[in-house]
């Protein structure tokens, strides 16, 4: 086994001939406390969690995730929390993937550097910024190299030969292929639409590549499953949260079983 | 001047190939906007080089705008101060009652050349939304306009004259109800439908190449002041000032005057005060950061979310600036000054009364700071301001605070 | 043309001495102002013929009020119609917004003159009492203004940008609490105040000389947009429209090109329609008689006293219209046309969807029936329009009816 | 005695050493009825009676005048209404002198001459045409002038010397001194002002002078009965109907008593 935890997640998934359960939650959401143990839950079940840094002003996502930022800032999470949430599923999964997910500016004004440092003290595997593009990467990307932690990138399908070429070349740990034009939680587009994509993806870069943005229901998931290495869920997993509210219990009791029918519907019933 | 030199003129201060003003700027958008946007920088550049386009373009700021709009010396405003003269250029006077027209009749005619059947944008005071509306009406396209709730009620009239042109006006609730969140909405809007729909965006903010041309749409008013200013007075100005909400007036009114020995100041809101926190000066009090689309100076709080800000016009009501401003305000070439909400009020009603001219609580904000400054300088000394639009807008925010029957 | 021959030009329809267009016009006026009137009469022809008055009239028109104004053709809009070409004169784009102020503008300039330290005004859609407050705000005299209660109601923006302004809006009870009876109280003010008050008449109407003056005044819209469609079509227009309350824009378009081969059209207000007797149709509808200081059409009953007029449009609801229209119309020089309520808010709406641009419900008659009568006409052929104002203040009403929420 | 009755009337007074009193109402004000009863009242007090026409617009009146004709047209009066009463007047007092007062309007939509003729028929002494002046006045005069009619002229304060020149040549009846710059009702001028005035105009016209506008009180009148052949009483009659609206005896009896308080302090307190 790699050094490299992503890299061994997608291999064991394909060893179990799976594709493997990519899980978003927002840290801090709805507050620290209850996050850490809705982490857990996800991270009982999903081979790569993506923990969401809030900011105040998710502009590349829908009203789901949107409500889950802003529950997590109204509870006063900050940066540290985010860490510490993160560092708490590292302790707990030693093998799981973890991807910390946000917006520009909180790496930005806490420095690149730094942030890059405490990412990969609490445990990170790998960084996606949404509003950052290849272009504007640089100086984020040596920051993360200097830890060995993973720059993953978006391709679109609005993406160019180009610029598929250009995250090809830049990205690694994963290629996360956005399966709409849209925010996150909007309808998915048409799976055959999504199969050819990403099999041109495969033959531009020996990276995993997975599919998120508006995987909903476990026959989604399945029918991606059977070309991606991965299937992102991500408000879906977030609205057993607002669906709940203020009721932790059956908060967590949702999750568990929202993220064990993915999991089951993505072949290999078993636990991780 | 052919039209090649007037290219060269213009496009002379270039942002990088990349969109980036010294630090500023850039395009820090989605990858999927990514396309779209280099779809637009290559139609915008065409567009640019395109003789008939600009005749087109020309011809509407001329027979539809209202351009050129008059430099008027305010003799009386100046006389009551004692100081400095006051010039104002007469934005208020455009087709709209406010600068954004100019830039809207560009990105409506590069829409149509790029054959969008839909636009979208997000607006503060209402201003762009009602610019936006009325090339969409003229074009015939879709319109949808992403507003605050806040900006809503107090920009009601902007809001009747955007559905009265057609457009679809959707109240943006979250966050605060002011223009960031209506700028959140429409970029939502538009990684889902970029499409077939062009993005307006209002003023010189955004990812590239947004920055860049709605300047160059804008230089139109510097580049007419300029010229006016020499035939009227056969000189320059001593002072080029104008407000800042994202700073498309301002760079409009100032990138022109940029080459010229002439101080360039840039007016941000102090809302209730510099030292309250609560306002929208993002130069003044804020540091770089990156939102919608580009690196600026913005309001964050120390973990880079971004602060709620506070103005009494919605077209200020913003927590960063355009690239460019912030480039030249760290090179040294802008000036930044401030004015609170009751300043510009003040200003408001000392301009009603001294010229018979209602400004827009923006331009107010500019025009508190020229006047504070024209009381420090001498008679033979000359501050251009720009009066960005007219004050129809703010006439129940206005009435409110100075109260009906009691004389402004 | 040198300034005498322009003189000779502009003065050649003059009326009789005694202020006569015909059998119409005159100096119905009481004794007591009889002697003010002449003064003002021997004023305005002395500054008429004083050319740093004029120079200093037309830099106010240019660099204040922002003139000239452009003229647009309204291709979408012909298009749509599919027959004539309708261009549109943009008095809309003045400060202010509308025609109004190019008269207070030089009665401003008048009174200062004459050393009055106070100006008061009638108004009815407030544009007039908009533009006097502006310049009674620049010449710093005292204003007051008097409006009908029920336009203070319809109009209340420019209730409040009076009040702005600095001037004191006076409401008028009396009658039907419109345009009528505010000129009523005005002239019962000024029969009081006039050794130390102007009185600034807004439209072409009252005793000798006012009619003859608000016409000079205003004649620089048909000027410039003679020169403008010369020059931009390289001919002159089929037909020129205004619509007519009092009829001052309609004259300052129409008089300077009298003498051209245009048919010339009036379009007054039709209400609810002719038929139902509420209208404002005085030329159609009426029949001569003596109001407000001069003879000419009225609406009136077989006794002589005045009816109550009906108009959606504040501006248009008078009883009277200015004598040389009615000599006009006598004469066979001027067409007549009209348009309902009804009309007028469609053609708005129209003008709003395929144009961007929002006129004033006064102007929104003359565009319907020229809507209509290019329907009737070929795509070789012209109207031109005269876009006296901008519907701004006319929001409300205008939402009222299409209802807020409904595509208008 | 002469065939002029306005003549007679102010040559009586000189006779009797005191002033004529000119007392104004509006007719048919508030209904025609009573408006019949008032001028009667009037009629037994002032020496000359100024009937007035109702219109829509009395734009040189003031509130007191305008609300009477508002009373008037509200109650239905007409033309003919107007003329009836001034009939009734002239047949209860021979020798009263009887002046129509009002706007032009009125006349024109008539036709002057129709007018002129009915008031000649009604047995009116003269007409006053407010917003008719010597400039505008030759098709009215003409009218009048066929039925012997006075027309009578407005002279103002501010009635420059040429004015005052043409209002005396062209008057008949008497010159009407406007006592103030101003409307109907409004606070009358100085009584010195107004002294120079009527001096001044009676050294250029031989025809009676009245001063009218303003005057409210006995002391004014008797002031200013001084020096002018007559003192015309308007907005302050006018206010006894409606101090009393709607109980006509009251207005009826107001009217007598300020009617004889005025004719008093003018001096020779007996009835005409
Ligand atoms: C009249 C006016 N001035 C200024 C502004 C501020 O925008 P900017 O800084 O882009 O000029 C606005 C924005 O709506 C405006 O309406
Ligand atoms: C915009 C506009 N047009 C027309 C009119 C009618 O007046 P006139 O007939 O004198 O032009 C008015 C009067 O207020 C007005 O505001």
């Amino acid at each position: 086994m790699s050094l490299d935890r992503l890299k061994n997640c997608f291999e064991r998934c394909k060893s179990e001939q799976r594709a493997a359960l990519v899980g978003y939650l927002t840290a801090g959401d709805p507050n620290p406390a209850a996050s850490e143990k809705l982490l857990h839950v996800l991270a009982g079940h999903a081979d790569i969690l993506e923990i969401g840094m809030p900011f105040s002003d998710p502009m590349a996502d829908g009203p789901t995730i949107q409500a889950a930022s802003e529950r997590s800032l109204e509870a006063g999470t900050k940066m540290h929390d985010v860490f510490h949430l993160c560092m708490t599923v590292r302790k707990a999964r030693p093998e799981a993937g973890i991807v910390l997910m946000g917006y520009a500016n909180i790496a930005y004004a806490m420095g690149y550097r730094q942030f890059a440092d405490q990412a990969a003290l609490a445990g990170a595997d790998g960084v996606l910024i949404v509003d950052i593009p290849p272009e504007e990467s640089g100086d984020l990307d040596a920051a993360l190299l200097a830890h060995a932690l993973h720059s993953i990138r978006l391709v679109a399908p609005t993406s160019s030969a180009a610029r598929r070429e250009l995250a090809a070349k830049t990205a690694s740990g994963f290629i996360y292929y956005v399966s709409l034009t849209g925010i996150t939680g909007a309808e998915m587009g048409s799976v055959a639409d999504i199969r050819t994509q990403v099999e041109s993806l495969h033959s531009q870069s020996g990276l995993p590549i997975c599919v998120g943005f508006g995987i909903k229901t476990p026959e989604q998931a399945a029918a991606v499953a059977a070309f991606a290495d991965g299937v992102v869920i991500g408000s879906h997993f977030v609205s057993c949260i607002a669906d709940h509210a203020g009721d932790e219990p059956a908060m967590l009791a949702a999750l568990d079983k929202t993220c064990a029918a993915m999991r089951k519907a993505m072949g290999n019933g078993g636990s991780v | 001047m052919s039209e090649q030199t007037m290219y060269d003129m213009e496009m002379r201060h270039m942002p990088d190939i990349g969109g980036h003003f010294g630090r500023f700027g850039g395009k820090y958008a989605a990858e999927t906007l990514m396309g779209p946007l280099a779809e637009l920088e290559a139609a915008f550049h065409a567009s640019w080089e395109d003789e008939s386009f600009q005749a087109e373009r020309l011809r509407l700021l001329q027979q539809y705008v209202g351009r050129p709009t008059p430099l008027y010396h305010a003799e009386h405003l100046s006389r009551a101060i004692g100081g400095a003269q006051i010039i104002l250029k007469r934005e208020d006077l455009t087709h709209t009652g406010a600068h954004k027209i100019n830039n809207t009749i560009g990105q409506g005619l590069l829409a149509q050349r790029m054959g969008k059947k839909r636009v979208i944008a997000e607006t503060g005071a209402g201003q762009h939304g009602v610019a936006t509306a009325t090339v969409a009406a003229m074009f015939d396209m879709q319109c949808d306009v992403y507003m605050g709730r806040e900006d809503m009620r107090r920009q009601a009239p902007n809001v009747f004259r955007m559905e009265l042109l057609g457009a679809r006006v959707i109240p943006v609730d979250c966050g605060s109800g002011t223009l960031k969140d209506a700028l959140n909405e429409a970029l939502r809007d538009w990684v889902a439908s970029c499409e077939t729909t062009f993005y307006i965006i209002g003023t010189v903010a955004g990812p590239h190449p947004y920055p860049l041309m709605v300047r160059q749409y804008h230089a139109v008013i510097g580049q007419e002041a300029r010229a006016q200013f020499l035939e009227q007075f056969g000189r320059l100005p001593d002072v080029a000032m104008a407000c800042v909400g994202g700073g498309s007036n301002a760079m409009g009114l100032l990138h022109p005057l940029r080459d010229d020995n002439i101080r360039l100041v840039a007016v941000e809101a102090a809302g209730y005060g510099l030292e309250t926190g609560q306002h929208a000066a993002s130069m003044l009090a804020g540091r770089p950061g990156i939102l919608h689309g580009n690196l600026t100076y913005l309001l964050e709080n120390s973990e880079g979310q971004i602060n709620g800000t506070h103005s009494i016009s919605a077209g200020l009501d913003y927590p960063g600036v355009g690239p460019e401003l912030a480039a030249m305000y760290d090179a040294g070439r802008l000036e930044l000054d401030s004015a609170t909400d009751d300043q510009a009020l003040q200003a408001f009603k000392r301009l009603a009364h001294t010229e018979g001219i209602l400004p827009a609580l923006e331009s107010s904000h500019a025009l508190a700071a020229a006047m504070r400054m024209a009381s420090t300088m001498t008679p033979d000394q000359m501050i251009l301001v720009n009066l960005s639009g007219r004050g129809d807008k703010d006439l129940d925010t206005v009435m409110k605070v100075f109260g009906k029957g009691e004389k402004a």
